[in-house]
């Protein structure tokens, strides 16, 4: 083990290394307590949660696709309430940031979600995900909209007291630039980038859609190219922190994020390539860093010669 | 505070041993990896991931563990698709990421008649489950299977009471296994038990049966899955009680009147 | 080999089967001559097309991805007049489809190329790519606003005297159902879609991008899942024929994009993966569909029961 | 009309010899593969993609054609990166996709000295060049390299009048062999025929020295490809009337003054 600092101070928050891991991928964070020690991770991001409790979306749910897979789990989850008694007390929350991620269908419900969890000691941020492509058979989605984005963003900032508010965006755009801005101008904290790309799977036997919902959020290594060139257009558009999300598989993976101008990223779809990812690539950084001559994420964040 | 210790682990091939295959039905392998270092419950299985996969085939594949011996972990693996047919490839030495023991188990009832009813590669589970039971005369085993009897570990089950394979290879053998399932089950109806592993038709089947006879089953379903933790959400299945609960760590074995097979289940209408 | 009939009829043109080569990954055509008999294949679309022969982008250009790849070739060609002059000839026109793949810059640009392919009998349609992603950092692209779509287009339709016109659409958009809408409601015959996504791949020694055009366009089978969900949307969207591109590797993935409403196909990336891959899915496909139970490609087209 | 004859096929790995490796230096292998039924110019190269890449790894990888005899096609390869690294692990009785010969050639004089300038596994090209050439007594071998050179397959340069192998362990050898270099070319710089393979920055060297001494030199590109067949225009290079021509086509193989490697070339300021 190296000595390297690794440490993202991050407004409101400060992250002992930038390895968290990507809501909807980790459960409730506990479901790995047995394949490392969670305060040893940068932060944990648990699954969607919405105001009640949700059944989520038909069978299947899930299909696997060269280098990656699609999901339309449809943010299934125990609500928030069984969430803050069920699960939180059990998350190593002093030691570690456990960020809660809200789901809703609309700003007013958002603002809701936002005022319970803003007054919970053991949340350290809330993330917004405004970018669910699981909708059924195509039409626009909600975070596809700078519009609603911006007054989601602004309801959620309302009602979240003092935790630092984070939006997840949605690559399914035009212009994800213009997502950022209006994140940021709702009053976003940081962004996170990127929720899964709109996909779909079909099986010639049957001759039906290999998801009961037909589309799914495609996510995993496949996705990387994507997601690393929306985050490097995020961070020249806006100057609020951003977290890296798509296709993490490694530490090299992470540098890549951090180089176009992440300040931390979350691992997603490679918790289910081995259970113990994210813990391995958090252990295995200070070392690459060393390695490759890297003294401190600071100096090497956007560092780009582009 | 949770223990830290980290029960996903890098095993070695010990043995790869071809069973059979050919004649329409997919080829069968014995899988013999390092010894894990844990013990088991019959009915429990593993996730398992060779790194050399890279970064295609994003999920671990789940197996049941079969047994943990001196010599090893057993499994038994049936090359139906890219990720069997891969790890069917494998050679001794090479090394695979293994994470487990996962999920329930089968119940032991020592002193009850036991009735294992296991449908091709879903014998897995009962090489340990017999093996390991404190009463194997109390146990019988009905096994309907494509490949020859040989080619499956039936010495395995050479303990119990009554081990019976049924060769189905075609649509009539067939309905007569299935004619052959009910005749028996129903001596399993007041006071026995009743396991069942196999294919899903197979399990329904057997669950239709269970629950006309009133018979105590369970069975053990195989669900697609991702994580094989329970944090995916996407291999679960319907319970008794309206819930969709994850396959990984709610079962993979459930009673017949506590779980819905896909087909059974009334579409569930959720909402995106 | 199979009886079956896999002739596919289009607007203008009957292609002897669905798979065609996608522009950019089959070169002239001719490159292939020695892996197969080009007029086994459906189709032949041509490396990118411009009035003036363009040098392309500076180097290196291509980049490997997970079960992908990055190109920002910047439509090196040798220009529409050597086109015809030196290459054209020397195709079997008159026995299998060839066809044009526009690239301009603005609508009046697209009309002229247009009006100069219209009257060579051996262009047999052209396709118009409106989508080209490889621009400089970021921005919006052209082939991604719905009015420009529309107008270049409407140029091209009325420069093409009797040849068919195919729009090939980016995915790099909110919603790629009313850029369809835009296509034809221009005139467009048949919609191609789709074109690369928009990615970027770093290199943590160097600190410098993997494609001296800083972004480039992902394809391969990495992006299948999200072409097919494209495919899928576009043929709910307009009743014009649609061509499938995205990640097809296999006569099993050919069937995939018939089964949402494709009625042809085009092989990209799988070229790379051997030259002769095009030719061999043309010939696989029959007994695919034999094995299938699949009669013909008319009854099988749109079929999923979703 | 073209024939349509297919040069893409798949051949089996008749041998895999690892030849050395560690030390700090990328491992290297021989690998020979079942007669391919063409012949081929040295300097001409293969694709090699084996079909158990599935859908990962989308490009074939070009390796130089070392020699095509009766047991086969002959191929080195140093492990360096992901492709090599699984080509490397290939066994024999696998199937591989090879399609060739591809590019352009080395040119025979054979009256003339010729010199042949090999860094690391650049030499692999000349290992057909000096066996084939017809009077090997007119041609030289300098060598550099990291391994020892008990790795490389110096033998096939028995014939020549003289094979010269000077390793570069560190800068200051390096510098040396540099300078060597220069030395010997100078030899060559009036009526001779000088030909180099290997890393870029020598090939820059190489091409500098050919440029001052007016030598008449040949260089062998290792762009990056995909196709390896003229289409994807990902591999080009500027040559000397400006153009940005296919080095897989138009090449590997330029005359020193008709191409610019990459840092000598001005940017090309090329608009998307
Ligand atoms: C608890 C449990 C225990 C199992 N025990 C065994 C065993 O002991 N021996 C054995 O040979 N098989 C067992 N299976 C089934 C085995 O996991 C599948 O055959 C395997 O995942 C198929 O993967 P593939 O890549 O070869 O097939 P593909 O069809 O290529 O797989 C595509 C995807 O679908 C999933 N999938 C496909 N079929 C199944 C299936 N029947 N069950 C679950 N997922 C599937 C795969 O996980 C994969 O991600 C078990 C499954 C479960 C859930
Ligand atoms: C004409 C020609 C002849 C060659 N002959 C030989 C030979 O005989 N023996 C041998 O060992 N190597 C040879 N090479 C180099 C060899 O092709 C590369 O080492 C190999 O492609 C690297 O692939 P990788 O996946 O191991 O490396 P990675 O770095 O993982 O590759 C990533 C991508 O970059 C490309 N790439 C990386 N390095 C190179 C390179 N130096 N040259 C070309 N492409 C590269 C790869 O094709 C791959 O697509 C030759 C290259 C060319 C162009
Ligand atoms: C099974 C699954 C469930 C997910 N659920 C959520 C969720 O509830 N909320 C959310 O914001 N993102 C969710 N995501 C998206 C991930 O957090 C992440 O943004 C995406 O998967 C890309 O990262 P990856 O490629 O590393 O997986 C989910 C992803 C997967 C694969
Ligand atoms: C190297 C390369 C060059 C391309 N050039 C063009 C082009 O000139 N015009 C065009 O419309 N599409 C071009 N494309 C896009 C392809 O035609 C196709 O739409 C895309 O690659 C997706 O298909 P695939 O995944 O099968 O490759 C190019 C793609 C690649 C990989
Ligand atoms: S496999 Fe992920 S929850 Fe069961
Ligand atoms: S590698 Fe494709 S043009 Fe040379």
């Amino acid at each position: 083990m190296s000595s390297l600092d690794t440490i993202v101070r991050l407004p409101g928050l400060t992250l002992k290394n930038p390895v968290l891991t990507a809501s909807g991928t980790f459960g409730y964070g506990l479901e790995f307590a047995r394949y490392g020690n969670l305060a040893d991770l940068g932060g944990i991001v648990v699954k969607g949660l919405s105001l009640k409790p949700r059944q989520g979306n038909p069978m299947p749910r899930i299909a696997e696709t060269p280098c990656g897979m699609l999901n339309a789990i449809g943010i299934q989850n125990i609500g928030v309430e069984a969430f803050l008694r069920d699960k939180l007390p059990f998350l190593p929350w002093r030691e570690t940031a456990v960020i809660a991620n809200l789901y809703a269908c609309d700003a007013h419900e958002f603002g809701e979600l936002a005022a319970v969890l803003a007054s919970v000691e053991g949340m350290t941020a809330l993330e917004v995900n405004v970018s669910c492509p699981n909708v059924k058979e195509g039409g626009v989605a909600f975070g596809q909209n700078p519009g609603q984005i911006r007054a989601v963003t602004e309801e959620v900032k309302r009602n979240a007291g003092s935790k630092p508010v984070i939006v997840k965006l949605s690559p399914n755009v035009t212009d994800i630039a213009d997502a950022a801005r209006a994140a940021v101008d709702g009053g976003a904290d940081m962004l996170s980038c990127i929720n899964t790309l709109m996909g779909m799977a079909v099986d010639i036997r049957t001759r039906k859609p290999r998801l009961a919902n037909v589309y799914g959020g495609l996510s995993g290594p496949a996705i990387k190219p994507v997601a690393l060139r929306c985050v490097h257009q995020v961070c020249r558009a806006v100057s609020v922190p951003v977290i890296g999300v798509g296709g993490i598989a490694s530490a090299e993976d992470i540098l890549d994020f951090i180089l176009v101008g992440a300040h931390a990223v979350q691992v997603g779809t490679a918790n289910f390539m081995r259970p113990d990812a994210a813990f391995r690539m958090a252990s295995e950084l200070p070392a690459l860093m060393e390695k490759l001559g890297i003294d401190g994420l600071d100096d090497f964040r956007g560092s780009l010669r582009a | 505070m949770l223990a830290s210790r980290n029960n996903c682990q890098d095993l070695r091939v010990v043995r790869m041993t071809p069973l059979g295959g050919g004649e329409g039905a997919p080829p069968l392998f014995e899988l013999v990896l390092s010894p894990p270092g844990w013990d088991f419950r019959p009915g429990q299985f593993i996730m398992i991931r060779p790194p050399e996969w890279g970064l295609d085939l994003v999920w671990g594949r789940p197996l049941s563990i079969a047994d943990v011996r001196e010599d090893g972990l057993r499994l038994l693996v049936q090359a139906i698709g890219r990720g069997t047919h891969r790890l069917s490839e494998l050679r001794p030495g090479q090394v695979v990421t293994v994470w487990g023991p996962l999920g329930n188990s089968f119940a032991v009832e020592p002193d009850k008649p036991t009735l294992l009813l296991a449908g091709g590669i879903g014998i897995a589970p009962f090489v340990g489950y017999a093996r390991r039971h404190p009463k194997p005369e109390n146990v019988t085993l009905l096994f309907g299977h494509r490949l020859p009897a040989e080619s499956y570990p039936l010495a395995d089950f050479g303990g119990l009471r009554k081990a019976e394979a049924v060769r189905e290879q075609n649509p009539e053998q067939l309905a007569r296994f299935i004619d052959h399932l009910g005749q028996t089950m129903r001596g399993y109806a007041h006071g026995g038990l009743v396991l069942a592993c196999g294919p899903e038709p197979f399990l329904r089947t057997v669950r239709k049966l269970a629950l006309t006879l009133k018979a105590r089953a369970q069975l053990s379903l195989e669900n697609r899955m991702a994580c094989g933790v329970g944090a995916c959400l996407g291999c679960v299945a319907r319970n008794g009680k309206d819930q969709l609960v994850q396959t990984c760590t709610h079962g993979p074995v459930f009673w017949a009147e506590d779980v819905f097979l896909s087909e059974d289940a009334a579409p569930l209408g959720g909402k995106p």
